[in-house]
């Protein structure tokens, strides 16, 4: 990572640094805020004393009290409603949906509820909720154990949706959002949560232990929500990603020897727009790669905003690398996932194009 | 054996039809006075019988009966009576401004007066009731939110504190106890139960007061509430308004053949009382009993409130399409405000004269409010909210997209 | 309307047509179809006993019995649930969502289950499920009365996305639609019910006894899914559309004098690409118009299909006129909705590129 | 008056955790015949007792007694007892193979033998099952589907009829009555009751059995089913199988507080039983009874199932984090293999010896099954349903969008 945009709580020293797995970060984030606004409160299905199932809220009943974080009935719709009764008492709810696959039940008040409440009371009432979910595949989670649904909470005026690539980012933006006064829908690509993945499932697990990105203050900072980084720099194109794909893509750089600016989006929508404009600008191509199905995917939005913005410096159609537009299969997952193999392919088109 | 028995599907039937008077003997009322009144710290199997039968405390000839009689002096009754007959006319206005197209829609509450009213003296400054579009009468029972202000809102004039962004009725006033209201139904019946989790979490006094119809009980919302009510005995009165009709549908329908909607809270573990809606004793007397259970860390209490809903769904509705046209002076529970006014004389507290009195004085502050509202503007004459607010508010700070896109509207 | 693209029952013979809203031609449709197939049956929110709020349903009941025309609890759950049930069991109900806007507490059971039933049981239980949803605003209903949620639909593999422009449209889709073996998501511009809408709020009101697309054949018909129609032919530019913006473009494409070639695209999802990579092959110029929020709508899809299989042929950047990204307020209605004098600011960009 | 005391919140917690043993006194249970049997016609109200005492007919010496006793031949029992003993089998087999990489995944249903054994023989052909993940008994106690066919689903192998598409124990075969599993729980409840509905709709004979865990009732679509379940009389039996856990959370989380999940029926109107999972006798006499109700057109009947979840809730859960690592063999209505077994012997139709062989014979069948469904492949060796078949099924005819998706990914 070039730029890491990061406001530190204390300027002048240097925060103290961890080696963090994602679920370390993540954990950290919310035990960070916890201990610093007395607002802030954890729930799910299993958070509590059992400390989720992938042990992301792990100890933070013990620490916190059962007040402050605890198990709550298998009801997305009720989780979410809840802590958006819980905002408008001036709660700050950071709930847990157990996988994005089962953030459906909850849709409506999600799009409906949370992301309207500000606006259809012009500020009287308002929702800064976090609901965070692990999203993705990769770890033959089958059809409902996989689904990356970002494209349809970008659709929702109101709503904020971010998803990190690694322990440093996802404890920032995690920060970032719990501070935000509006909802934020914070997709965690469960494949990264141990170890970063190029999208190699035959290649042994790289540890996060082993990665800088995994060097994690301890204390309180954030990662600006809106602000993009830019992975790797490069002159060829521009790959215009986010989550595990920014892994993938980097791989398939390597491989294909294209020297691609790698875009990590972080923030999926609202996005910040200038770092994308101006890296395509440079480079004339773009790759867009998500892990969600292709159609109507958020891919989508971003070619549309790249040839709205970038149209005369376009030197060749924009690629879209995506999943399939079928389910999840479970025996199939290494077929259905957009690996290095289908990115780089993408990559040489853009180039040959 | 039945084994080979043909199936059929049922589907309820109200038993009255345009062109068929309605029986209402479906109801299963109990007399006044006849229903015990059990401690607030009753458990939930214990309070069966009060989810089927019916307290009342008002009888035929507006005597207070039995022990469900609440100490209440005869001027917070006059209170009362007034919030009611000013829901009535503020009602009867706003409609006849919709014929005049000044609001693009409305929604009385004819008939559910005594509910709202007599609720909102069981609850406390702080509390938080999360209405749906037929509770005016919480409001219009207070006096912290004025009427001009209310009718700016249904005109989306230039005075409307909603911006101009929401339909008619969509009221939100966090100040006065009322939460924000959604278009989708039974969204709020959650929202509730967080809400009085969040005062149990901070260790606070508040409680909320959740407010849904008998067919929007159907909605997932309404049993999400009463499991998440149950679990972490949330300080909520869950208030379902039975007035026995959703749009066209009747409320078997809904669920409510051959049981009760507050039979429902005592299956999932929460007190529950059925009791009749037009009695405004009855109404104060549960709500009270309902809101100490909630205050004393005892949990959620559920109240079905029998009611009728005497006028049509919407001003875009007619109900004599699917109902007899005379079905509200036929039915048993009768007017709520005839019923507290039989009462106030009954007592040697008001006369016919003090009523009419009453009567043209709301009526000439209703007047009066509206005709003020209307100089902020409405619909008809565009003095709305600028273009340009629309684009606020859909974030706390307007992101870049929207900046632009305000650009390209060029307001 | 050019091109009338449908499969009349007797080949031979004329049918007989009469002139019907858009509301008689769905009704129509079901009548048909329930007369036709006992499997069919019919039910939603106020649908039996009344007929429905907008009367589409009316008189089903009385025709057909109770049993196969009848009221829903208020449970849009509850009704896609119970369907997708009915189904897997051999029925093909036609079910009502009374306003798009109320969807989402039926989105788990489109999305999981009646989108996914044929892939994950590979075939040995299906969906053959209509849902009816009026939506589109211009009726001053508000946040909530005015939606046009399809681009979620299309994000979902396994949906079918339908929005009917016209009464004959509207008849011959639907039927297609029910006898459609996959899930079907059958939008309703409910702003077109009573007449066509070019989008000027202050004219006058233009009934459909009027127009020629409200000649529908008694009978039984189909307008084939997957089929575009060419709504209008021009040379100038490209207008892909759908729905009330059918009309709203045509009015822009005259107003401005742009000779634009409209494409309804009737079938949103999956779509007839060959229509549309035709015409925009053809024209250099595209302008893609919704009535939806712009974000991650439809139309970004519609911009990538375009600028993935025309991209040699642009000659301008890839217009999108959209519904802001904002709920759908009530006062502003005017200000919100995406009309003629906004369609045709992008007809003269696009063509001014 | 109690209005100033703080409130908190109420988070229930189960009587044992690591370290500290359960007090099952929570469950309470009835004696063995206590509980009466009401004829199938009974109204849902009436039911109210039995929806929180327990209809139990196994006694502690193994006699069958009560009201609820069942008419049942030894032969049948037997077969009964052996489809428990396979269930068992199967599932150790399975979550050895899966520890060995075989499977990527599996769900035992450990304790829980009886309620789908003795359910399946309530039960007609042409009925459907709307199960979850842990009711292979269902199918395992009858014989349409092999093992070898339902061990290649969990192998996704080559011979799997859901072409790997699925994760282990979502398997689908209609022609079984045994409904395809969703991956998100309780979505099946609704759709039982749709199927229900639609028997009865076309004047067939069929009925659905929809089922569901403790957990997961507190989903929307539980109660959107016992409310369409209701309003139309859906011939449908809802059957909640309480194993106490879910995952790591308690039952009370789920709202079994102080009230049962029996309970919740009654309140929608609805007759409702609860019912020692653990009884092979008691499971089948009380499903015989709902399937009556449901053939008669008098509706749906909820039963819930008390048990207890002795195993981890998947292979990759350990639950001695959460709750005490002894607590089935604690757990007070035993194990229902050994429950049927004893009754058998005390009627004299069975023996240990005879048991053992059983046993014998069902260990050597299921591992017949395993050897011939590893002959078609696994995860492991890559022998897996083709990429290409991917893209099939998602539409009944594929769409030019995943025809050119396919030609892409070049299979
Ligand atoms: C989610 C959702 N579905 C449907 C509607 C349409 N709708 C508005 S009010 C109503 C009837 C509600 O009836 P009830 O709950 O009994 O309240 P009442 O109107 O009788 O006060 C319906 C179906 C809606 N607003 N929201
Ligand atoms: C909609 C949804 N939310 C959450 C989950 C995750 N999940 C799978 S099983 C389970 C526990 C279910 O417990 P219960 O219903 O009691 O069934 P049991 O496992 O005890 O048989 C949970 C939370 C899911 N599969 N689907
Ligand atoms: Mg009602
Ligand atoms: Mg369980």
């Amino acid at each position: 990572m070039l730029t890491k945009s990061s406001n530190m709580e204390a300027a002048g020293e240097t925060p103290k640094t961890t080696s963090m797995t994602m679920i370390q970060a993540l954990r950290s984030a919310m035990d960070v805020m916890m201990a610093r606004n007395e607002n802030v409160i954890v729930y799910g299905q299993d958070v509590g004393y059992f400390g989720g199932v992938f042990r992301v809220t792990d100890g933070l009943q013990a620490k916190y009290g059962k007040s402050r974080c605890f198990d709550a009935p298998i009801s997305e719709g009720g989780i979410v409603g809840t802590a958006v009764g819980m905002a408008a008492y001036g709660l700050r709810p950071v709930v847990e949906i157990q996988f994005a696959d089962y953030v459906y039940p909850a849709f409506d008040q999600i799009v409906s509820e949370a992301a309207r409440l500000r606006y259809r009371s012009a500020g009287d009432f308002t929702a800064p909720i976090t609901i965070r979910m692990p999203c993705g595949g990769g770890i033959y989670g089958g059809q409902t154990h996989s689904q990356s649904p970002e494209a349809m909470f970008t659709h929702v005026c109101g709503l904020r949706t971010v998803m990190p690539s690694n322990p440093y980012d996802a404890k920032g933006l995690l920060i970032a959002s719990i501070e935000n006064d509006d909802p934020v829908i914070f997709l965690e690509p469960k494949r990264l949560y141990n170890g970063p993945f190029d999208g190699h499932p035959d290649r042994p697990v790289v540890p996060w232990s082993k990665h800088p990105m995994a060097e994690v203050p301890e204390g309180y900072y954030t990662v600006p929500l809106e602000s993009a980084a830019v992975f790797r720099a490069g002159k060829d194109l521009t790959v215009l990603t986010y989550g595990t794909m920014v892994w993938v893509s980097e791989a398939a750089a390597i491989e294909t020897g294209i020297d691609a600016e790698i875009i990590d989006l972080r923030s999926i929508w609202p996005l910040d727009l200038k770092t994308i404009v101006e890296s395509v600008n440079k480079t004339g191509r773009c790759v867009v790669v998500h892990e969600a199905t292709r159609t109507s995917g958020f891919g989508a939005e971003l070619v549309s905003l790249v040839q709205e913005h970038c149209f005369y410096h376009l030197e060749a159609p924009i690629e879209r690398v995506a999943g399939w537009d079928t389910p999840y299969p479970h025996a199939q997952e290494w077929a259905y996932f957009p690996g290095p193999r289908r990115v780089g392919a993408a990559l040489k088109r853009a180039m040959e194009a | 054996m039945s084994q080979d028995q043909v199936l059929r599907l049922h589907v309820p039937e109200p038993t009255g039809r345009p062109g068929y008077k309605t029986n209402f003997s479906y109801l299963c009322l109990s007399p006044a006075g006849a229903v015990r009144r059990p401690p607030i710290d009753t458990t939930a199997f214990e309070t069966s019988d009060l989810a089927s039968g019916l307290v009342r405390v008002l009888d035929d000839d507006g005597r207070a009966v039995g022990p469900w009689v609440p100490e209440i002096t005869p001027e917070r009754l006059r209170k009362g009576l007034r919030a009611m007959i000013k829901t009535r006319i503020f009602d009867s206005r706003m409609l006849i401004a919709q014929r005049q197209k000044k609001l693009s829609f409305y929604m009385q509450s004819l008939g559910e007066e005594a509910i709202g009213s007599a609720h909102s003296f069981a609850l406390q400054p702080g509390d938080m009731c999360f209405p749906t579009y037929r509770q005016q009468s919480l409001l219009l029972a207070r006096d912290d939110v004025s009427m001009v202000e209310m009718i700016c809102q249904l005109m989306s004039n230039e005075g409307d504190s909603l911006k101009g962004r929401q339909l008619p009725v969509m009221y939100s006033y966090k100040r006065a106890g009322f939460f924000s209201l959604s278009g989708n139904v039974a969204t709020q019946f959650i929202q509730a139960v967080g809400w009085g989790m969040a005062s149990a979490i901070k260790g606070d006094t508040k409680i909320a007061s959740a407010w849904i119809g008998d067919g929007a009980t159907a909605e997932a919302d309404f049993d999400t509430a009463l499991t998440f009510a149950h679990v972490y005995r949330a300080p909520v009165i869950l208030n379902v308004v039975n007035n026995q009709w959703a749009i066209s549908t009747f409320q078997a329908i809904a669920g409510g053949e051959a049981t009760t909607f507050a039979a429902r809270g005592v299956g999932c573990g929460i007190a529950s009382l059925r009791v009749d809606g037009n009695d405004f004793l009855a109404v104060y007397s549960a709500s009270l009993w309902a809101a100490e259970r909630a205050r004393s860390n005892l949990g959620p209490t559920l109240i079905e409130w029998v009611t009728y809903r005497a006028g049509p769904h919407s001003s875009s509705d007619d109900p004599s399409k699917y109902r007899p046209a005379d079905d509200w002076e036929r039915f048993p529970l009768g007017d709520p405000i005839a019923r507290l006014k039989a009462h106030l004389i009954q007592i040697d507290a008001w006369s016919d004269a003090q009523h009419e009195q009453m009567s043209n004085e709301v009526d000439a502050e209703v007047a009066a409010a509206l005709k003020e509202a209307e100089s902020y503007g409405s619909l008809l004459d565009g003095k709305i909210p600028s273009a340009s607010s629309m684009f606020e508010d859909v974030y706390k700070d307007m992101p870049a997209h929207l900046h632009q896109q305000r650009q390209q509207l060029g307001v």
